[in-house]
């Protein structure tokens, strides 16, 4: 343990310490550089001109929009656990339950709201799911709306987004 | 279809109630006696014998599922019961059973009949068959069916 | 090797079950000693006798007699346990079938001793055939006065090993299921509706008339000092002559198979012996060798002698068929009343056909033995710590066998 | 008062307005380009007009706009006082905007020996109108917070009104130190003395003669702007955005313009009183008259160079990367403004050649001479602003007691120390 | 009374009766001890054998809930030995459980997941292709719905069938791991307090058909109530909860333990009496039928009290709390108007019986007749107020403070209702309990007292 301490010294108490002013100079110099470096071509800079360009670097780890994942049937995978709900520290999940009547499960989401604009995109209802029946998959990272409403994912619209990475049912419920 | 003791078992019924300090003991007896009677145990019985032994139908209903010999179903075909535990499986109960596998009859595996020292052995309506072979087996069959 | 016929005295006879064969050969005989001893001097026999329990447990007969109060309000009662579902074990019905009368002799004599007016033999159910023949011995008796001062009254069970178990066998005898009721916290009788109660086997009451009549000593001549008397042993599996044969306590038990078995069939060598139904641990041949036919030296090697249903196994046997075979039997004979013996039994038969079905890990062994050790002591009865220790003696003894099929 | 005097009054009226007000979105997109340049992005470049971007400063009207449109809300808690809640943001604008006023823009202009200043408020005592009039800045920022009924807003006001206090004593003191050196409290004078050299060879800038006083005064003037370092006052990360959490839209506008003008009236004192102002560096008012000629020559240089410069910069990246094949008709706008800059370009040269050889007016001369001064105002003006800027997109933020510290313990005592010098000084020289 | 006797539990020291039951101890000391089958009403079954505990002198480990308390015993509740055991004996109970927790509404308080927790935390060693299969989602009848493959096979439901009701519904079939809980073919489960099962039920395999899939209960909060469904005064956990953007709202009522009223248990109607508490309310105040402001209404009041000096009759329901009473009487008294609570409406004898159900279907009787109040109905008054009174009377005015809706053109305003506040019942057998309030509207409605007070008497 002892052996892993690292002891920094504290940077010495001298007048250009105390002055600022060099730290600063010294500060300004290197965002200088940046500016002039960057203005003299600024096509140089390496960003992504997005829309024109689309991310191309979406890894399948990347928390995009949620979507409720299918089983072999095409019928929703959720049990309506709450598991997510309860998780959730945004509180933006909302389900109801009802009796399933297919006997593929005794339970299943009436409704099952996510209130994107409250989600903060954490991903813990995915790790809460018992059944693999919410995932972030799609790789949708950008959701435009006009109305507040329109952010607000209904069970239909979770269910039709499509997971960008392969793998579209539910490995728990099959 | 609703269920009444015979004559003859109401009064077997009765002597035995003499025998057991409380009428609750009876209840094996009258199943035994439903089940002679009927060839099953069903649900309308099973109030009579609550009747008979003041014991809950669901506590002899309970009591007729627990006893491997009571039959809650009626039962169309010959019962053969072979034993299939260790002493009649060492001296060739598996041959007697995948002989029995093409007959008409419905084949119960059961544990222990207590004949070990004359395995294989089966039973048939409460007689034993013992010592068996397969041309035993037929000739058996042949006589029952 | 003596032959001694205590119990098997008429079983050769023809029409051994009559009324007429019994008392030409001396059948209730005894019963003019009870005009010579009381009640409690016939108790005071038993116990100096040290007949002990033939059921399986072996514990002194003479001892639970005692229990049973001498001056009590409520009445007494007697039941003869003839619940005899032990796998390898018939001897029982041996002596129903042909010599009920010594039955019913040693149960006069026990109502006598114990003040029980009525007195029960549970029967199992599959002995319908012999239950007729006991029926009629008891007719017989009733109608030649002898049952006078008791009742006797046959109860049918229907299929449930557990009943052989005696607090079970009296709750099925109160018309319940067949649970075994919790341990009683001091040392007292049964309780049948609340009355005290003597349960016993069917061959322990057989044996009372020839203690009564001969005297405790005439008894102790036979078998040895901690286990006197004699047991009806009973061979079955792979023997030529299978059956059941008295012999004291202390026969050499490879002389006994030899003698009356007639060897192991077809002049293979011996594998395994299961000495005393299939709830004791399994004894492997060198284990047998020299071994004596006694409760002392078979807990010695690490089994009991139960009910002496010994199950002879040829060097052809495969071990671990005979334990799923044995595991099916706990599992369809679970009572399912607590949790150990009921999810156990049925896990620990599964766990063996995955093995058998060539599906199984070193790690199933494992469990088992795991299981083994938690169905072990934990239950109301001891049901599941027989399984236990018959799971034992199989993976310890024949681990070999068992790892064969797991690799 | 002459027709020409009014003229020149209106006219440098509308300039400082223009000034002040034009340069808002003009720094609002300096910010965000900058920060962006600075962070190895691209900034804003997207908003046009018919393909026309300005660089993107087109962003900056839409934001206007935005927030012209956006709902007028008010937080229903606000049960009392509505009115200040709503005024307080005009004040902190209105003031920012009157203390700009009196910044002279160029030198006094003779006009048939009547002597104009070129000044939106011709006053002859600017530095106490600036003190006067820029303090009442931070009353906007208090009863904002205060009204907001907002705990982080009041948290902000209490903040801002804090520092203010105590970065006004330095400043003022700083401030004096000047007045003692330069003699006077007329801006314009203030630029006549930092006119001609100091120890010959560096300009006698305020700086250079009172370099102390002219750094509290700049750390001074960041901190009664509310600019990095000095934005305690609406210290995200703690209390949300402090004084203006509660106001939205033009409310919130003008708090954020207020900011804007109040920095670009800071670097317009800065410059008047630091760095010498409107003036060329060593080069006088008067000697740029008398060499008119050889000033409107090097001029025509300087500017035929600068507009060719400035083409070629254009055409290089005013262009999207090789990656997308539609320019969004960067290409038109380059050759738009290649064009027009070409012939601004031309039409300014032709006018110095007509002033510089063809006129002989000495107004038109004058003129010309106050039109570059201004030009020179606004060029160091703006270079002031990205001073400001790249300061905020290099320093981080101080913590509370760092501000207070720094003001209380370090530049106070400093700013006293300093006129304690400088009345020694001058009090020698003057011997 | 049996003799004192010290005995030491992991190595302190406690006091218990000779001759008690050991688990009992443990429960009542907070010791942790895990148990299916055990329940304090319905005694030791001891089928389960998860409350193992160690006990100097034995060697194996020994059931508590059969064990009795002797002098100088050693016990031990947390060697690693019994924990191990403790948790074999949870696997094994697991074994054969389809672990379906996400579609359970056990889920939270379950007694197998608790143990689980403490005890278990293992990797299963089964797989599902080889559990036990059974029947999911039975309705027994009475709000009931079974799980066999949940079950534990405790036996508590059946023991209560059989041993508190006596109806003996529910029974333990078949043997071995095929036994399940299960009513005879075509029989349901009706008794009037069948409901109790689902709460007796440790884990999931009994629930409540009412509750079912309606709210998880770790969102639930529970607040302590008193039932006003009869004057037997039965405890009760008002189980509520307030959804994000939504009301308050109660979704079960659950027993709670006093053994001094209702032991362990109350009754169906009791527990689904919740159900009508939220229906029809009545939230605004009205006059001929129509909403009113409550300025309005107020003045409504003051103008009819002035017109009907001297001939008001003020009638309580006998459901209020004593202090809403108490302030009623004040009240009148302060008005000069005579007090009446006709009691003859909440008789109900077919709703008796001789367990929890009282005939008097009023909470608060006692009170009424303790205060002496008069039990006839009103007479001679021209105006009568009628605080939440089921019954209708005649007069030429009225003034109703109503908590559900009723068709009336009287001036009516909206009270809370007894789940909205709180104040003190006394029972039939003259037991004083305080119900506390558990439901705070997001709109809450006044007291009958708030609105004295607002009207400006008291």
């Amino acid at each position: 343990m002892s052996q892993n301490i690292k002891v920094t010294k504290r940077p010495v108490n001298s007048l250009k310490h105390a002055l600022y002013l060099p730290a600063i100079a010294a500060g300004v110099k290197v965002t200088f550089k940046h500016f002039f470096k960057n203005i003299s071509d600024i096509n140089a800079v390496e960003t992504l001109r997005y829309p024109e360009e689309q991310p191309t670097d979406i890894s399948d780890r990347y928390r995009g929009l949620h979507r409720l994942t299918h089983r072999q049937d095409g019928s929703e995978a959720c049990v309506a656990c709450f598991m997510c709900a309860t998780a959730c520290p945004s509180n933006c999940i909302f389900i109801e339950a009802e009796e399933r009547e297919d006997g593929l499960d005794e339970k299943r989401p009436k409704s099952f709201f996510i209130d994107t604009l409250e989600c903060v995109f954490c991903g813990y209802c995915v790790e809460a799911c018992p059944c693999d029946a919410i995932r972030m998959d799609t790789g949708i990272f950008s959701l435009t709306g006009n109305k507040r409403e329109d952010f607000v994912m209904d069970k239909e619209q979770l269910l039709s987004h499509k997971g960008a990475f392969g793998e579209e049912l539910s490995r728990a419920r099959s | 279809m609703s269920f009444s003791f015979s004559q003859e078992n109401l009064e077997k019924i009765a002597a035995l109630k003499k025998r057991y300090p409380s009428p609750k003991a009876l209840c094996l007896p009258c199943l035994w006696l439903v089940q002679y009677q009927e060839g099953y145990i069903s649900l309308d019985a099973i109030d009579a014998i609550s009747e008979q032994t003041t014991i809950p139908p669901m506590e002899v209903y309970r009591v007729a599922t627990f006893y491997t010999m009571f039959h809650l179903e009626k039962r169309e075909k010959l019962q053969v019961d072979v034993c299939k535990t260790l002493s009649c499986k060492l001296c060739g109960a598996d041959d007697i059973l995948q002989h029995l596998e093409s007959k008409d009859v419905t084949i119960n595996h059961v544990e222990c009949l207590g004949s070990c020292g004359t395995a294989p052995v089966m039973q048939i309506n409460d007689k034993n068959y013992e010592n068996l072979t397969i041309e035993k087996v037929e000739s058996i069959l042949e006589e029952l069916l | 090797m003596r032959e001694c016929k205590i119990v098997s005295k008429k079983f050769h006879l023809p029409n051994s079950h009559t009324l007429s064969v019994a008392r030409k050969n001396g059948g209730y005989e005894a019963l003019e000693k009870l005009k010579e001893y009381s009640p409690t001097q016939i108790v005071a026999i038993i116990k100096a006798s040290g007949l002990r329990g033939k059921g399986g447990g072996g514990a002194s007969a003479g001892e639970k007699w005692e229990l049973m109060p001498q001056n009590s309000e409520k009445p007494s009662f007697l039941v003869v346990n003839c619940d005899e579902s032990e796998p390898g074990t018939f001897k029982d019905r041996q002596i129903i079938s042909y010599d009920p009368h010594l039955l019913i002799e040693g149960i006069i004599i026990t109502c006598y001793a114990i003040k029980a007016k009525q007195a029960y033999i549970y029967i199992r159910g599959e002995y319908k055939e012999y239950q007729d023949i006991l029926q009629g011995a008891i007719d017989e008796a009733y109608g030649a006065g002898l049952l006078n001062a008791c009742d006797i009254t046959i109860h049918r069970g229907a299929g449930a090993y557990i009943c052989g178990e005696k607090s079970a066998l009296l709750e099925s005898l109160e018309g319940k299921r067949g649970h075994p009721r919790l341990k009683p916290k001091q040392k007292e009788p049964e309780w049948y509706f609340g009355n005290p109660t003597l349960v016993n086997n069917v061959e322990t009451i057989a044996s009372v008339p020839f203690i009564v009549q001969n005297g405790a000593e005439a008894y102790r001549a036979f078998g040895t000092q901690k286990s006197p008397g004699t047991l009806l042993f009973a061979m079955s599996g792979h023997i030529n002559t299978p059956g059941v044969y008295e012999a004291e306590f202390g026969t050499n038990m490879l002389e006994y198979i030899e003698q009356y078995g007639g060897g192991v069939k077809n002049g293979k060598k011996l594998k395994a012996v299961i000495p005393g139904g299939v709830s004791c641990g399994v004894l492997t041949a060198k284990e047998c060798e020299g071994l004596t036919l006694d409760y002392e030296a078979l807990r010695a090697v690490g089994s009991t002698l139960g009910t002496g249903g010994m199950i002879v196994m040829d060097a052809d046997t495969s071990m671990p068929e005979v334990l799923k075979n044995i595991l099916e039997f706990y599992h369809e004979e679970s009572c399912g009343q607590c949790t150990p013996c009921r999810e156990g039994s049925g896990w620990s038969d599964k766990i063996m056909k995955r093995v058998l079905d060539g599906e199984g890990s070193k790690e199933d062994l494992e469990k088992l033995f795991e299981l083994a050790d938690t169905m072990n002591g934990k239950t109301i009865c001891v049901f599941a710590p027989s399984i236990s220790i018959v799971l034992l003696s199989f993976l310890t003894k024949f681990r070999k066998e068992f790892e064969a099929l797991v690799l | 008062m002459s027709s020409s005097a009014i003229v020149v009054v209106i006219i440098s009226f509308t300039l400082g307005t223009l000034l002040a007000l034009l340069t808002i979105p003009m720094l609002v997109w300096m910010e965000r380009r900058v920060a962006s340049l600075i962070q190895d992005r691209v900034g804003p470049n997207r908003t046009n007009i018919f393909g026309f971007r300005l660089g993107g400063i087109v962003q900056s009207f839409a934001d206007v706009v935005k927030l012209l449109l956006k709902e007028e809300y008010y937080p229903a808690h606000i049960k009392t006082g509505r009115w200040l809640f709503m005024f307080a943001p005009i004040i902190t604008f209105v003031a920012a905007l009157l203390a700009f006023m009196a910044i002279p823009f160029a030198d006094t202009l003779n006009i048939n020996g009547e002597l104009l200043r070129i000044q939106p408020l011709p006053i002859d005592f600017g530095v106490f109108w600036y003190l006067a009039i820029g303090a009442v800045g931070v009353l906007g920022v208090i009863f904002g917070g205060w009204m907001s009924h907002n705990k982080y807003a009041l948290l902000g006001a209490a903040r801002a009104g804090s520092m203010v206090i105590s970065y006004e004593l330095p400043l003022g003191l700083s401030i004096l130190s000047f007045i003692i050196t330069y003699d006077t409290i007329d801006f314009n004078a203030m630029v006549h003395f930092q006119t001609g050299t100091f120890f010959g060879f560096l300009p006698a800038w305020g700086i250079f003669i009172q370099p102390l006083a002219s750094i509290i005064l700049i750390i001074a003037l960041f901190a009664e702007t509310n600019r990095n370092p000095f934005t305690v006052a609406e210290g995200e990360s703690e209390i949300v955005a402090g004084y203006m959490t509660e106001h939205t839209a033009m409310k919130f506008a003008m708090y954020f313009m207020g900011e804007y003008v109040a920095m670009n009236t800071a670097s317009a004192v800065i410059i008047t009183m630091v760095f010498g102002g409107y003036q060329l560096p060593y080069f006088a008012t008067e000697e740029l008259l008398q060499h008119f000629t050889a000033f409107a020559v090097v001029m025509m240089l300087v500017l035929a160079l600068f507009i060719y410069g400035f083409i070629k910069w254009m055409q290089k990246n005013n262009r999207v990367t090789k990656r997308l094949s539609n320019d969004g008709g960067r290409a038109f706008e380059t050759r738009f403004f290649t064009i027009a800059f070409i012939v601004m370009g031309v039409v300014l040269e032709l006018i110095l050649l007509y002033l510089a050889f063809i006129s002989q007016s000495d107004l038109e001369r004058s003129i010309s001479v106050a039109v570059v001064q201004v030009a020179i105002f606004v060029m160091k003006l703006m270079l002031f602003n990205l001073f400001f800027i790249i300061i905020r997109w290099t320093l981080p933020r101080f913590r509370y007691d760092q501000v207070q510290t720094l003001g209380w313990k370090y530049l106070l005592p400093l700013s006293l120390v300093n006129i304690f010098i400088t009345a020694l000084v001058v009090v020698g020289v003057s011997l | 009374m049996s003799r004192v006797v010290d005995i030491i539990i992991d190595g302190e020291n406690y006091r218990a009766e000779e001759n008690s039951l050991l688990i009992d101890l443990l429960i009542q000391e907070g010791i942790k001890v895990p148990y299916f089958c055990y329940h304090e009403t319905l005694g030791a079954d001891g089928n389960c054998r998860m409350c193992m505990v160690g006990i100097e002198g034995q060697k194996r480990p020994q059931i508590a809930c059969d064990t009795l308390v002797k002098e100088g015993m050693v016990v031990n509740t947390k060697s690693d030995t019994i924990r191990e055991v403790r948790k074999n004996i949870l696997e094994l109970e697991l074994i054969n459980h389809p672990v379906d927790c996400p579609t359970c509404d056990q889920a939270g308080e379950c007694s197998l997941q608790d143990f689980y927790m403490e005890y278990g935390l293992h990797n299963s060693k089964i797989t599902i292709a080889q559990k036990v299969k059974h029947d999911k989602a039975i309705d027994l009848g009475a709000n009931v719905m079974l799980d066999q493959e949940r079950c534990v096979l405790c036996a508590r439901c059946t023991r209560f069938t059989a041993e508190i009701t006596k109806t003996h519904e529910l029974g333990i079939v078949g043997r071995g791991d095929d036994a399940k809980v299960t009513t005879m073919p075509g029989r349901t489960l009706e008794n009037d307090y069948a409901m109790n099962v689902v709460d007796l039920c440790p884990v999931g395999a009994l629930t409540s058909k009412d509750f079912r899939f309606a709210q998880r209960v770790w969102f639930l909060e529970s607040s302590e109530g008193i039932c006003h469904g009869c004057a037997k005064g039965c405890n009760i956990f008002i189980d509520h909860n307030k959804l994000k953007y939504k009301d308050d709202t109660i979704y079960r009522f659950r027993p709670r333990r006093n053994d001094a009223v209702n032991g362990f248990f109350i009754c169906d109607a009791g527990r689904l009496s919740y159900k009508e508490l939220q229906e029809m309310r009545q939230e605004s105040a009205t006059l001929h039928g129509r909403e009113i402001s409550q300025e309005a209404a107020k003045e409504a009041f003051h103008n009819l009290l002035l017109l009907h000096q001297n001939s008001i009759a003020v009638v309580i329901d006998a459901n209020l709390y004593t202090e809403e009473i108490e302030s009623i009487i004040n009240f009148a008294n302060t008005i000069d108007a005579k007090i009446y609570a006709p009691l003859d409406i909440y008789k109900d004898a077919s709703f008796a019986d001789e367990m929890l159900k009282s005939s008097m279907r009023a909470a608060n009787y006692k009170t009424i007749e303790n205060l002496g109040i008069t039990t006839s109905t009103p007479q001679n008054a021209t105006l009568i107020i009628n605080c939440n009174h089921p019954q209708e009377f005649r007069a030429d005015a009225t003034i109703n403070f109503f908590t559900h809706r009723r068709e009336t053109q009287a001036l009516t305003l909206p009270i809370a209702a007894y789940t909205e506040s709180s104040g003190s019942l006394t029972n039939e057998d003259n037991i004083t309990q305080y119900s506390k309030q558990a439901v705070f509207k997001n709109s809450p409605l006044p007291t009958i007292s708030d609105y004295l007070q607002g009207l400006g008497y008291e």
